[in-house]
């Protein structure tokens, strides 16, 4: 049996294929462009497409910078709630009062993604509409029970973050679509959040973690790195208490590995992320739970 | 890559083999599916665009049936090639039970290569993975079908 | 700046001071601009992952790996190279790195140089743990860093070793 | 406090030499004027983008370039055919069935691991380049694939040079001393079933590449690279292109590291040669990061079967006797000398008599491997230190006190080993307590105690390596008797130029080890000059006919060939300096000094001559002259006086110096997840004369990093199918700032008795981290089931497993007495 094989030049090399590119000075604009151009592909901070594209793993046809779109780069609060620009890098994250006030969370985990020159450049929409299964903020965003706003030429709808992720690299914003803002519930009294996994080498890429979150008892759990899209940890959830401990947490979360059937790569055997992504719910949960008191 | 797994049809063997059998109806749980055509009863082919986000990733794959034992036993090769990938996968499908319960036995040996492969197997896994999951459901609702009919 | 999608437009932007003006493909990463088609070859290329750091560059202030940035995003930008950061006299920062003994084979340098110095605009004297936050995106193969966190944080001691 | 803390125990004072001069590479670094070959442009060049095999193992049965050749901007291609008919196939070191091995710039008929260059495509800009190579049309018929060296040489197994009538490259006994013997009279016998040293390289951070133009009219090629060994390139490159030498002008400039890894780039500029004639203009080829992790120079990967250590009551370790498999990957690009060179070191640092060692090396669909710092040497002293800590472990001695038992004693040196290695001076326990000072070794069980009050498991460990410099290339005729290699050289010339400036060319390859610096230090001691009158050329240049065989950058000897040319030289230089002012005074030569840039009657101060003066004299101003003034120019090869060593007994001193290293270092580990940090580290090093050291100190600053990401993180790993699964830095991660432990180090100097600076080569460190850290890792896991560390390279799931299923480990081990 022989393989015809065309065009076997298979293997990194940091050069894209021709692409288009616009940048547009309004948020309709964007979305025009989006909709209008088969292949169209919204480019944030570029800090993982522009690399997808170098592999040649992905060849959008028209390249849509929504550098411009300041409107897309405001943190603010309104209510109770967060609102974080698709466009808000990280490092502007880390910057912010009304994160640093509202959930300060954020800022922490922003923190820990790759360097600064990636956080410089890497936007919070970027990293959640990528959805690289090792990415921090799916999970984390699910956790915090986020919702996302996304544009279309059909106008505005919000999706949330339980729905938002669907496949690797793969969300709820379609062809055509744009992500403009995040929200999240500003944190308040008797709420904590933590987070916690292993990565390679510090501030390295994720090889298991999970995100916990407490509102007066009330638990939001989800893991990351074990399937394609972040997965709550619904049993634990429902056997976490208002106030837990150690031996509590330990309980809870026994048997969740056993739920789960997670990748195996280089780094980790399906069966080492299973006992990660436990320990993992252990710490991030005692950290929220220690959080909520204060 | 090695998956394997069970699945469980309240149905009889033989309206399940009749989907598994049948190249027109597997296609329609092969995920992106945008053309498909049956050359003899051994040999088909179907032009996928598996949804990946970043624009999907574009396969024409060539089918070959291995072996096959009506009622029992059916193995085939889905040979993908695209811009970004190479695909190679070598399924196989054991039907036991009696009566309205088929229990399904599957295996499926996938081998990927490209620059899909050089983004690391924390990508390719799961997405072979949530496919593969994709398409189990997918075949349920065919032999639901096929049920019904 | 035209919002009609092309693969090919003229980029304006201000390099090491100087103004300039190239057509420039959509495709091109900014590396291969500032290095192909402007000869600033002081900054450097080591992987294919915006993993590195030896491309990194100012791009309006603040620190970026130029491979993970096409040249048409930067239309518009002032971009300050390793070529830009001394005039007839050596920095601090590079008489530091030179009497640490913080360089050896030297391609990482030029990444190294631009993302202390972005740290040092803003700290100017930081700690060893913030200097090594600062550096965590640029790969050194020869040194262990051990002599580059001393040579940054001497800077911000008064060039103290 | 700072990351480092440097204890000088002794640090002779001499001039310059001896002093931490700060490099003058540096200025033109930090500015980003620095030379590397992609910073080169030629007017019309061409860029070249290797197809590579997306299979690990399969026939060639066809390759259309047309689509190609038909993209605007494409220049033109090269395929496997066309080489096969231009070009004959590489010289093989190994004798058969190695030898029999068919390597060519571009694969010929099949392919042998993913990755491999299947043709090449110029084009007028990278980027299409790159999208010409896409339309290459290659037909494969893909073959069975083996990448477990146990498994190639299996009877059966897939056969990936059929001319070899096998995968096994190499296979021989290397025995010494009466092994039988020494197992009789044992008290112990304590057997390790399996040990594994794992795949990885340095990764350098500037890929290979050249810069290569043709000369129609001379039928000469200018290669403008960052290769490290042009006197081996040229070796390999001018026969299978069947030209001479001379026909291949090697320039190099800045390198951008280089440990080894950038000796093997010979079949790809042979590609860029066959390109540049063909299409007449200039190619520029540069390596992209993936395409160097998928094909060049791995680590050799080596496994030790079978292994058994004689130990007597009082824990003298008396014998060992193994069965070493070597993972040479799919071709032999430098091997199989690493089937020789860990012979340099057989005892390592211990005082074993008896050795017996089955060495076979086997190839496998994996990328090829080369030298990488530490070459075949780390591999075998990792294995001598993991011998050391099971063997203290399982029979209840102290690791310290075996090591000073075992050690070969400072009294003994000069020593010889048992296979007429002779290890040059050093005082190995001295070291060892140094080091154990810097640790806080008294301190080591209260730190276990807080260490557990946190749920953490502290581990200490000790590597102690060597670092053997400048070979004795006779020990390439153990492998294959009809090699006519022996001995080794290394070129200086220096001369004092017209306007008097003293200008210095090299035949080396630096790669940031310093030499402009160093080889001027010892220029201004010898000729008494101010150091910054002192020029040192940058870099290699075939047109400067300084350079000899042997001559390049690479396992630990510029301090000794190249200081030692330098010195020479240098002399020579003097004695004409002083012979000219003779001339001119008229007086007895002995009368004349070389004093703050004179040559001067030493009675008689006022009687000087400016070295300007004798610059001009025989270039400029010669008439009137009784007889020729001598020519301020000396050009001196060094040449370490070597023997062909035995090649029945496989005996004879094989390296001239052996510079030595002892690591040490804690680990913490969480039990939960086996994730582990090192928390403390120190190193101690002993390189004889330290000429600089400062520079010496980054060495082994540089070591200690390498050591700790192979230890941690760095891995070639290979599923079954013969993917590579760190093809770049996603997976194959190196260690960062924030990953790296305080380090505190010192140096001894023990003075080489053989060297003409009393300098030992040194910078390759041995893989004393990755030997320190595994046996940190066995000791804090003596807490929790007492696993084994079997393996060089440990992860955080591999720690999960041990922790998990220590009886997995343990079970390698058995010990038996009498």
């Amino acid at each position: 049996m022989t393989c015809h094989e065309v065009g076997c030049d298979r293997i990194g090399a940091m050069l894209l294929r021709e692409v288009a590119y616009a940048r547009p000075a309004t948020v309709e604009e964007a979305v025009s462009l989006l909709s209008e151009h088969d292949g169209a592909r919204a480019l944030a901070g570029g800090q993982t497409l522009v690399n997808v594209m170098k592999q040649r793993a992905a060849s959008p046809d028209v390249l849509v910078d929504l550098a411009k779109l300041d409107e897309l780069k405001t943190i603010s609060v309104s209510g109770t709630t967060l609102e974080i620009g698709a466009m808000a890098t990280l490092t502007s994250i880390i910057g912010s009062a009304e994160v640093e006030v509202s959930r300060p969370i954020l800022a922490e985990v922003a923190a820990t993604v790759a360097d600064v020159q990636v956080r410089n450049r890497g936007t919070l929409g970027g990293n959640v509409c990528l959805n690289d299964p090792t990415n921090h903020f799916p999970p984390l965003l699910v956790a915090l029970g986020a919702t996302m706003t996304i544009r279309s030429s059909q106008g505005e709808r919000s999706v949330p973050a339980d729905e938002f992720f669907i496949g690797v690299f793969e969300t709820a914003v379609r062809e055509g679509d744009l992500l403009t803002r995040i929200s999240i519930p500003a944190a308040g009294k008797g709420t904590g959040d933590g987070m916690a996994g292993v990565t390679l080498g510090a501030h390295g890429t994720y090889v298991a973690n999970a995100a916990a979150s407490v509102t007066n008892g009330a638990w939001r759990v989800a893991l990351g790195c074990v399937a394609a899209v972040p997965v709550r940890a619904s049993a634990v959830e429902e056997a976490l208490g208002a106030d837990v401990d150690d031996a509590s947490v330990r309980a809870a979360v026994a048997g969740l590995g056993a739920t789960l059937d997670p990748p195996f790569d280089v780094h980790a055997s399906a069966d080492y992320r299973r006992s990660l992504a436990e320990t993992s719910v252990v710490r991030a949960v005692l950290q929220a739970a220690e959080r909520a008191e204060r | 890559m090695k998956l394997e797994g069970v699945r469980e049809f309240d149905t009889s063997r033989e309206v399940v083999w009749s989907v598994i059998n049948d190249p027109a109806k597997m296609a329609k749980t092969m995920p992106g599916v945008e053309s498909f055509e049956v050359q003899d009863d051994k040999h088909w082919s179907a032009k996928v665009k598996v949804p990946l986000g970043l624009g999907g990733l574009k396969m024409s794959i060539a089918f070959t049936k291995l072996e096959e034992r009506p009622m029992e036993f059916a193995s085939l090769n889905a040979k993908g090639q695209g811009v970004g990938a190479l695909m190679n996968m070598t399924t196989s499908f054991t039907l036991s039970g009696e009566g309205e319960k088929t229990s399904m036995k599957w295996e499926a040996d996938v081998k990927i290569a490209g620059p899909v492969g050089s983004m690391g197997q924390r990508v390719l896994q799961p997405i072979v993975n949530q496919q593969v999951g994709n398409v189990l459901t997918a075949l349920d609702r065919e032999v639901q079908a096929a049920k019904g009919s | 700046m035209s919002t009609t999608p092309i693969t090919s437009q003229v980029v304006t932007v201000t390099v090491n001071g100087e103004r300039i003006e190239k057509d420039v493909p959509a495709r091109r990463l900014l590396v291969h601009f500032l290095r192909d088609d402007l000869d600033l070859t002081g900054t450097h290329v080591g992987c294919d992952t915006g993993s590195c750091g030896a491309c990194t560059v100012h791009l309006d202030g603040v620190p970026v790996k130029s491979c993970a940035v096409l040249a048409v995003q930067a239309d518009g930008a002032t971009i300050t190279t390793v070529e830009g950061l001394a005039g007839d006299e050596l920095t601090p920062l590079q008489r530091s790195f030179h009497e640490h003994h913080a360089l050896q084979c030297g391609y990482c340098t030029p990444g190294m140089l631009m993302s202390a110095s972005a740290l040092l605009a803003e700290n100017p004297s930081p700690s060893e743990e913030e200097v090594k936050v600062a550096l965590q995106g640029n790969i050194c193969r020869c040194t262990g860093y051990w002599n580059i966190v001393d040579a940054v944080v001497a800077v911000g001691k008064g060039g103290a070793a | 406090m700072t990351a480092v803390e440097t204890t000088e125990t002794t640090t002779l004072q001499r001039g310059f030499v001896g002093q931490s001069v700060p490099r003058r590479e540096d200025r033109r670094l930090v500015q980003g004027e620095g030379q590397f070959f992609d910073d080169v442009k030629r007017h019309g060049m061409g860029y070249l983008h290797f197809v590579r095999s997306p299979y690990p193992h399969a026939r060639i049965e066809s390759i259309d370039v047309s689509a190609a050749l038909e993209l605007p901007g494409v220049y033109g291609t090269l395929t496997g055919d066309e080489v096969a008919i231009l070009t004959d196939p590489f010289f093989q070191i190994a004798a058969d069935p190695g030898g029999q091995v068919r390597d060519y710039a571009l694969a010929v008929g099949k392919v042998r691991y993913i990755g491999e260059a299947v043709a090449a495509v110029v084009a007028e800009t990278r980027e299409l380049a790159r999208d010409a190579a896409e339309l290459v049309v290659v037909e494969y018929e893909p073959l069975e694939v083996v990448v477990d060296a146990r498994k190639a040489l299996e009877e059966g197994a897939p056969v990936l040079h059929e001319e070899c009538g096998g995968n096994m490259s190499y296979t021989g006994v290397w025995e010494w001393g009466d092994v039988d013997a020494a197992f009789a009279e044992a008290d112990h016998v304590v057997k390790i079933s399996e040990l594994h040293f794992d795949r990885f390289n340095s990764t350098p951070l500037e890929l290979d590449g050249g810069l290569v133009e043709y000369n129609r009219g001379t039928g000469q090629w200018t290669i403008t690279t960052n290769n490290q060994f042009p006197g081996f390139a040229v070796i390999m490159m001018a026969p299978a292109m069947r030209v001479g030498t001379d026909k291949l002008r090697i320039v190099t400039q800045d390198i951008g590291g280089g440990f080894g890894n950038k000796i093997t780039s010979h079949p790809q500029l042979v590609a860029c040669c066959l390109l540049a004639r063909k299409l007449n203009r200039p190619i520029q080829w540069t390596e992209w990061r993936t395409d160097f992790h998928q094909s060049m120079s791995h680590g050799n990967e080596r496994w030790f079967l079978e292994t058994e250590v004689a130990v007597k009551a009082d824990g003298t370790m008396t014998a060992f006797r193994t069965k070493a498999i070597d993972d040479a990957g799919a071709y032999l690009r430098y091997e199989p000398l690493g089937g020789v060179i860990w012979s340099q070191v057989a005892p390592g640092m211990y005082g074993w008599r008896n050795i017996r060692v089955e060495f076979t090396q086997a190839m496998t669909n994996k990328a090829p491997v080369s030298p990488n710092r530490g070459y075949s040497r780390m591999q075998h002293l990792w294995f001598t230190e993991r011998i050391a800590d099971i063997v203290a472990q399982e029979l209840g001695f102290d690791r310290v006190e075996l090591r000073k038992k075992n050690y070969v004693q400072p009294g003994q040196m000069p020593y010889e080993t048992p296979n007429g290695c002779v290890y040059d001076s050093g005082d190995y326990p001295k070291a060892l307590e140094t080091v154990l000072e810097l640790i806080g070794y008294d301190t080591i069980e209260e730190r276990r105690e807080e260490a557990a009050s946190r749920g953490k498991l502290l581990g200490f460990g000790i590597g102690s390596t060597l670092d053997s410099g400048t070979n004795n290339f006779g020990q390439s005729q153990l492998l294959n008797p009809d090699l006519q290699f022996s001995g080794n050289n290394e070129v200086a010339t220096v001369k004092l130029d017209i306007f008097g400036e003293i200008v210095v060319t090299l035949g080396t390859t630096p790669q940031g080890q310093g030499h402009e610096t160093t080889a001027a230090q010892v220029v201004a001691d010898i000729l008494n000059c101010d150091v910054d009158l002192v020029h040192v050329r940058v870099g290699h240049d075939s047109y400067w006919n300084s350079h000899a065989g042997f001559s390049g950058t690479y396992a630990s000897q510029f301090a000794v060939t190249g200081l030692g040319a330098v010195k020479g030289a240098t002399e020579d230089l003097a004695n004409q300096m002083k012979t000219l002012a003779s001339m001119v005074f008229q007086c007895p030569v002995e009368a004349i000094e070389l004093a703050d840039g004179f040559a001067r009657i030493a009675d008689n101060p006022d009687a000087a001559l400016p070295f300007m003066a004798l610059g001009a004299i025989p270039n400029a101003n010669n008439a009137g002259f009784p007889s020729d003034p001598p020519p301020m120019n000396a050009r001196f090869v060094y040449r370490p006086a070597f023997q062909v060593p035995d090649k029945e007994k496989k005996f004879g001193n094989l390296t001239l110096t052996y510079a030595m290293q002892i690591h040490a270092c804690v680990v913490e580990v969480d039990p939960e997840t086996g994730v582990y940090e090192l928390v403390d580290y120190a190193a101690v090093d002993d390189c004889g004369t330290r000429v600089n050291p400062k520079i010496v100190e980054g060495q082994v600053m540089g070591a200690t990093a390498h050591a700790i990401g192979a230890a941690m993180f760095e891995s070639f790993a290979y599923d079954e199918e013969g993917n590579l699964l760190t093809p770049n830095f996603y997976d194959y991660h190196v260690p960062h700032t924030l990953d790296m432990p305080p380090l505190k180090t010192a140096a001894t100097e023990s003075p080489s008795p053989f060297t003409p600076l009393g300098t030992k080569g040194m910078g390759e460190g041995g893989g004393g981290g990755i030997h320190c850290i595994c046996a940190a890792l066995q000791d804090a896991l003596r807490a929790s089931g007492g696993g084994i560390v079997t393996e060089s390279h440990n992860p955080y799931h591999r720690v999960w497993e041990m922790l998990r299923e220590p009886e997995r480990s343990r079970g390698k081990v058995q010990v038996t007495g009498r």
